[in-house]
């Protein structure tokens, strides 16, 4: 029996309760076995499968590292061949970043926000879950070819006429560009179902000025994700088309450009990194509201300085190209604007600093890793403005000062956080504490395995030492470094692996969870953990910015919405004002069918041109099914009662209380 | 860089504290600034003396608010209040908001500044990189980057005293010097650091870049953007020596190969134009004229071979003819394989062609 | 057990047109997505204008026409043809709110027609660009946008269908006269973009 | 997923990167007709590098390098007889073209014996193949980063080759 802490201290329940509650478990459970694996549309096993799958292709990309390491240890080693080397260090960088960066804070996402706006679901369930298994089938596309020697081997931006088809002969890069084109259709359903969600889902009371950091974050990074994916999307389809079909996009000889192909992608490249480093100021603001004990600090500037992160991702994609020959006028000016978006991540930290200040603070690994990411993010911004300057980014472009500095903006700045964030959530997730000596131990481990692997990388950029060389010569003087680089990254991984036994330990013997171990003030904690299928029994009304330490004595709630059908409530954007009760569809086998239709058409799409159309074939039939298959449609439209029309007339008791 | 929590360790088992020991040693042992004939930190010309000038100015002022935030965060966590995790958070007094808003506004503005004045300086040093300074005695350059290997021509008014040599460029000491970069495949970047910062070479557009050398010396240089399979060895060698010496340099340069004089070098010379090296490189002066490969006319005058990868001695030469697979897999040159008086002649022939 | 003060919303609708429903958001956000791709795809076509002193380039074989510009006869009727299914479109909205459903029904039957004859229009404008896809690069991205466009206007076919389908076999109930309105949206928005890009792939050429 | 591991297996082949040349196949041409008793039907001989993408993509690069363009034009033929069409002179099966290559022929065709590598002369011949569409699709190399000339090679289609004048007396089977 699920062992039921409801938000409702005021009154026991009554026995219409009980009823109802076993009611709406029945309505909201998931098919059993493996159908209910593929047809399963609740977004917390949705977004487990995600976090699962992300951590996979994580230690995937570690172990690749690892290999480069091994590899880059000491001058001329024969440990890969140059082949091997740049299949390796290329599917790391994808793999991370398409593969595990973009989906992890989506997934996270895609779980905690309906929990933290008081939904019992997201808005789009089946969306979802299809952007779910295109994620899974690109992940198994690149893994797949890298193990039969296809993995992509001119690097995970794959500048274009090495990775064009005069100089990447057979189809390891197209397998990359259609990987690409997998992972962005998943960011995207991804980041149409958060927004949808947040919009229009929230529980009443929770205005938009009351809105967790969390859920601005990912907000935020949906609205990027949005209008910065369609441009690595085109980018990889005009390289597909390069070299399947001959289109001229980058070929000099007839009209086309290799800089188009750098602008193109690096319009997308730079929003990415920001897509992945946002989320995790999501995480930081709720780790430092809670260990803290204290509201954030400035929520205001903290929210605009998100906002402002996002507008100014968008303007300084060209500082990946200072050295090529642009204009010099246009390149001060992306100087200016790369300069810039340093002023809100730096409100962003002194804001942080300023809740903490003089707080009791709870020093648990969650925080820990917090104050790790502000050692290693404050030092990897600062690397950032100096690669900003156009002359100075000159020396250190292309070199392993720009393998540092990069690292320590995206492990410092999102898998710290990300860490800090597995330490805070697994408990709801899997009703269990991981220990906190293990946790302190992974930290330590982590942050001097990482400090000795990338610190030494500025100094060997400086000594000029280039990007994504396979090996060096012996005399220039970077074989001691670089063997310390790889001692670094041995004790970076024991780092990893120490996680990997906390979570394995905590599933047995860790502390059993309640509702809210951390005393935390977002909504989430005020279900069980693990919380039940259909989320909240009763949407609770907010009340204030906290949601749970301002909640008043009486609490109230919404009621009325049945429990016959996955029901829940949709409000409207700005003030939340409660104004339908929408029908969610249950489990549905289509979403799976759609993917395979799209893997279909992609994959096959490489080797043929008709694929495209078996293709379209294939979509409009499982559309077919999808709009007419679901079975809950056919008995709402019967027996429901005539409605009234007019969803705009909110119900006077709540109008009347916040007044 | 002090990144240790000091107080957070004295919690802990000294297996922690070792370990933060040990991260300070080595990080304190990173920062030497290594010479190095291919270092940023070691300029040799006015272009990365500026740079360098730049770089010390924004480690320092980096360095000093690195140290300020991560000071002030290690202090709060020393200072922090005392109180059970469960109870419930209090709020603040307007008072201590007001201060904290103050500060973080400061700290904000003083952000603000500091980054205009790395905009300014980085904008002032970026126009004078590019000033144009009157290039009338200067020289010119052309280099094309080939899939591992760099093609310089140095051209000249009157055709006869135009050369092309490989992978080394011989330059006058303190005269602005222009390179115009093409690239004949894929994108190349070409960079000397002691000299100047990278300038991209991409096919179908032609980027220059000038740069002077104050003082004589060897400067290595290397392709930083990521070309294929040897992306590794594709280096260069840059030798800044006065006018007169380069002069010199220049002249036997421009004159068509030695003629083999001992009857081993004739052997090594019919050799050399019976077999597939004819149909790769060119040496002037013989009907050796293919382009595809390095140009050979004086091989021997140069210190290094396969793009500044191995010493242009005997053996290294015999090793790369017989087999250059062994050494840069992947590289265009096929192997060769010669019968071994074939192949002693060959390399008496291509060791005359000074 | 003490009383709790509780939002009753037993009586709320359903479904809802416009900002109220979830589809409405869902529906705009992707054509937000096109959006950004479409502008993109206007930024390269004139971003590669730049490499070329002729454009559209000359014609290189003699065996076509001397004359480089793409003709405008089937572009034009496409966007003749689409800005009057607009006015259709719109009494098909009207007769989904109004939930008068023999309207619905034939108005999304011509439609239908009215998509799949600008799809076969579609099919002729390509050979009336004169350049292959593979000949340069100014075919090349002729080709791609309108092939892009090409491919929502058979999305667009496609749900007409099934809307259509469903409007004469299935309950003409609120979700999907919702559903109605958001293809009209779909719509205005796939004849929208064919203006801009009608624009840009036949009148720039002549006039830019 | 079947459906993935099988197409995507058939591929691993052809990614391979051949740097060391492997054995080559020795090719001997059977220079007369004139044998006693029946013709021995000749195997056609396997060119290792007709199965890697890198070995026709090397192919593709030398045949511009060593200005077989020259004469060949991209294919089309010049001085040169046309590649791409149906028609072969002395035979298309990848020993033919081969020992063209090393030998050369009458009428122009230089001999590369001692020129061109063994393993190049492999190459070349893949890609001679490859422009009349003798090379499976997903193998054949895509357009060069040159002037539009023809289509590429991995979209011709295949022509079935035939003898393009039968040499007197000799009874073609």
């Amino acid at each position: 029996m699920v062992e039921r802490s409801q938000n409702l201290p005021v009154d026991a329940y009554t026995e219409a309760d009980e009823r109802e509650i076993k009611e709406l478990e029945r309505v909201w459970a998931c098919p059993p076995g493996i159908i209910g694996w593929f047809t399963d549309t609740d977004h917390k096993a949705i977004a487990l499968r995600y976090v699962v799958t992300a951590f996979v292709f994580f230690l995937f990309g570690g172990i690749e590292a690892a290999l480069m390491r091994i590899q880059l240890a000491r001058p001329e080693n024969h440990f890969l061949n140059p082949d091997l080397y740049n299949q390796v260090f290329t599917v790391h960088g994808t793999t991370m970043m398409f593969l595990f960066a973009v989906p992890i804070m989506t997934a996270l996402g895609v779980y905690l926000v309906p929990l933290m706006v008081g939904a019992r679901d997201v808005a789009f369930p089946r969306l979802n879950n299809y952007g779910y298994f295109v994620y899974l089938i690109g992940g198994i596309l690149l893994y797949v070819s890298f193990i039969l020697n296809t993995g992509p081997d001119a690097g995970w931006f794959a500048y274009v006429p090495l990775s064009g088809p005069g100089y990447s002969p057979g189809k390891r890069v197209d397998i990359w560009a259609q990987m690409i084109t997998f992972t962005e259709i998943s960011a995207l359903c991804g980041a149409v179902v958060v927004i949808g969600t947040i919009f229009k889902m929230r529980a009443p009371g929770m205005s938009l000025h009351r809105l967790p950091l969390f859920v601005w974050a990912q907000l935020v990074t949906s609205f990027m994700i949005i209008f910065a994916m369609p441009a690595v999307m085109l980018a990889s389809s005009f390289l597909a088309s390069d070299r399947l079909i001959d289109t001229h996009f980058f070929n000099p000889a007839e009209g086309g450009d290799a800089i188009l192909y750098q602008h193109m992608f690096w319009f997308f490249g730079h929003p990415e990194v920001y897509i992945i480093f946002i989320p995790a100021l999501g995480f930081i603001s709720s780790i430092v509201t809670t260990f803290a004990r204290r509201r954030i600090f400035g929520y205001t500037a903290m929210v605009l300085s998100l906002i402002a992160t996002a507008f100014l991702g968008f303007g300084l994609w060209v500082h990946h190209m200072f050295a090529t020959p642009l204009p010099q006028l246009g390149q001060s000016f992306f100087t200016a604007a790369s300069m810039m978006i340093a002023i809100p991540s730096g409100v962003q930290i002194f804001c942080w600093i300023a809740t903490m200040w003089g707080a009791k603070l709870n020093i648990k690994t969650p925080l820990l890793f917090v104050l790790g990411f502000v050692a290693i993010f404050v030092l990897g911004g600062l690397t950032g403005v100096m690669l900003a300057s156009v002359p100075l980014d000159l020396q250190i472009h292309d070199t392993f000062f720009v393998v540092a500095h990069l690292h320590y903006v995206l492990i410092g700045g999102s898998v710290f956080p990300l860490f800090g964030a597995f330490y805070y959530w697994i408990p709801k997730w899997t009703g269990r504490m991981l220990s906190e000596r293990l946790g302190h131990w992974n930290f330590w481990l982590m942050f001097i395995g990482f400090n000795l692997v990338f610190f030494p990388m500025h100094q060997l950029g400086l000594q000029g030492m280039p990007r994504r060389v396979y090996t060096y010569l012996p005399n220039g003087g970077w074989g001691s470094l670089n063997l310390l680089a790889s001692i670094g990254a041995l004790i970076l991984a024991l780092g990893v692996a120490v996680f990997i036994v906390n979570f394995l330990w905590a599933r047995r013997f860790g502390l059993i969870a309640n509702a809210n171990p951390w005393n935390a003030d977002t909504l989430e904690w005020s279900l069980a953990s693990p919380p039940p299928d259909y989320n909240f029994y009763r949407i609770p009304v907010v009340e204030g910015s906290n949601a749970l330490w301002d909640r008043s004595a009486e609490n109230p709630v919404v009621v009325g919405l049945s429990s016959t059908k996955r029901e829940t409530l949709v409000t409207s954007v700005v003030d939340a004002v409660p104004e339908l009760r929408y029908e969610l569809p249950g489990p549905s086998i289509w979403p799976l069918l759609l993917a395979l239709a799209t893997a279909e058409t992609f994959i096959v799409g490489i080797f043929t041109a008709w694929a495209f159309a078996i293709g379209a074939v294939l979509t409009f039939g499982v559309f077919i099914g999808w709009f007419f298959g679901d079975p809950n449609y056919e008995n709402v439209a019967a027996k429901e009662p005539p409605q009234s029309e007019e969803p705009h007339r909110a119900p006077e008791v709540l109008r009347a209380e916040n007044a | 860089m002090t990144n240790s929590k000091r107080h957070i360790l004295n919690g802990y088992g000294n297996g922690q504290r070792l370990l933060a020991v040990l991260l300070l040693i080595t990080v304190s042992l990173t920062t030497s600034c290594g010479g190095g004939l291919q270092s940023a930190l070691n300029p040799a010309g006015p272009q990365s003396q500026h740079i360098s000038q730049l770089w010390w100015f924004m480690l320092i002022v980096c360095t000093v608010v690195f140290v300020v935030v991560l000071g002030v965060t290690l202090v709060l966590l020393v200072k922090k209040a005392q109180g059970s995790p469960d109870e419930l958070p209090e709020r603040e007094s307007a008072e201590s908001q007001r201060r904290k808003a103050f500060i973080v506004v400061a700290a904000t503005a003083a952000t603000i500044v500091i980054l205009g004045a790395f905009l300014v300086d980085s904008f002032l040093v970026g126009r004078g990189l590019t000033a144009a300074l009157d290039r009338k005695q200067g020289v010119v350059i052309e280099v094309t980057g080939h899939q591992w290997w760099w093609e310089v021509r140095y051209p000249d008014v009157d055709a006869s005293s135009i050369f092309t040599t490989a992978n080394e460029i011989h330059i006058p000491v303190g005269v602005p010097v222009t390179f115009t970069l093409k690239a004949s495949d894929v994108i190349h970047s070409f960079w000397v650091p002691n000299l100047h910062g990278k300038k991209d070479l991409i096919p179908g557009k032609v980027s220059t870049i000038w740069l002077q050398a104050d003082k004589p010396g060897i400067y290595r240089g290397q392709c930083a953007e990521y070309c294929g399979h040897q992306h590794a060895h594709m280096a260069l060698w840059i030798f800044a020596e006065p006018r007169e010496q380069f002069d010199e340099w220049r002249r036997n340069q421009i004159q068509s190969a030695v003629k083999p004089a001992s009857d081993s070098e004739k052997r090594g010379q019919q050799v050399f134009l019976t077999s597939t090296c004819v149909t790769c490189h060119t040496i002037n002066g013989t009907s050796a004229g293919a382009n595809i490969g390095p140009n050979l006319t004086h091989v021997a005058s140069r210190n290094t071979i396969a793009a500044a990868t191995l010493p242009n001695d005997r053996d290294h030469l015999a090793s790369w003819v017989d087999d250059s697979q062994q050494i840069k897999p992947g590289n265009r040159m096929p192997p060769n394989k010669f019968r071994p008086e074939e192949m002693q002649a060959l390399l008496d022939y291509l060791q005359s062609l000074k | 057990m003490s009383t709790r003060t509780a939002i009753d919303v037993s009586n709320l609708p359903h479904h809802g047109f416009d900002t109220f429903d979830t589809i409405w958001w869902g529906n705009n956000l992707l054509l937000a997505i096109e959006t950004s791709m479409f502008v993109l795809l206007i930024a390269t076509y004139y971003y590669l204008r730049q490499n070329f002193n002729l454009w559209p380039p000359p014609l290189a074989q003699l065996t076509a026409p001397l004359d480089p510009l793409p003709d405008l006869s089937f572009g034009t009727a496409n966007l003749v043809l689409l800005l009057l299914s607009c006015g259709l479109m719109f009494w098909v909205d009207l007769s989904a709110r109004r939930e008068s459903r023999a309207g619905a029904q034939i108005g999304l039957v011509i439609c239908l027609l009215i998509g799949a004859i600008a799809i076969v229009l579609r099919s002729f404008e390509f050979s009336a660009v004169k350049f292959r896809w593979d000949s340069n690069a100014y075919g090349s991205i002729v080709w791609f946008i309108l092939g892009m466009h090409m491919f929502h206007l058979i999305t667009l076919s496609c749900e007409t269908l099934l809307l259509t389908i469903w409007s004469w076999t299935r309950p003409f109930d609120m979700k999907h006269r919702v559903d109605i309105t958001a293809l009209a949206v779909y719509w205005y928005w796939v004849v929208g973009i064919w203006i801009v890009l009608y624009s840009v792939i036949y009148l720039t050429p002549r006039f830019g | 997923m079947l459906l993935l591991a099988t197409g995507v297996l058939l591929s691993c082949k052809r990614e391979q990167r051949q740097f060391e040349p492997p054995p080559s196949p020795a090719g001997n041409v059977v220079m007369s007709q004139l044998q006693p008793g029946a013709q021995r039907p000749e195997p056609p001989t396997q060119n290792p590098f007709e199965e890697t993408a890198y070995g026709l993509s090397e192919g593709k690069r030398l045949f511009t390098q060593y200005n077989c363009s020259g004469c060949h034009a991209n294919g089309g033929g010049s001085i040169g007889p046309p590649l791409m069409d149906e028609k072969w002179i002395y035979g298309s099966d990848p020993a033919n073209i081969h020992s063209t290559i090393l030998e050369g022929r009458p009428n122009g065709m230089p001999s590369f014996r001692y020129k061109i590598p063994d393993d190049q002369i492999w190459e070349l011949s893949a890609y001679v193949r490859s422009l009349s569409g003798q090379i499976r699709k997903d193998i054949a190399p895509g357009r060069s980063d040159d002037m539009n000339v023809h289509r590429s090679e991995q979209r011709v289609e295949k022509k079935k080759p035939e003898q393009s004048f039968v040499p007197k007396g000799a009874e073609q089977p």
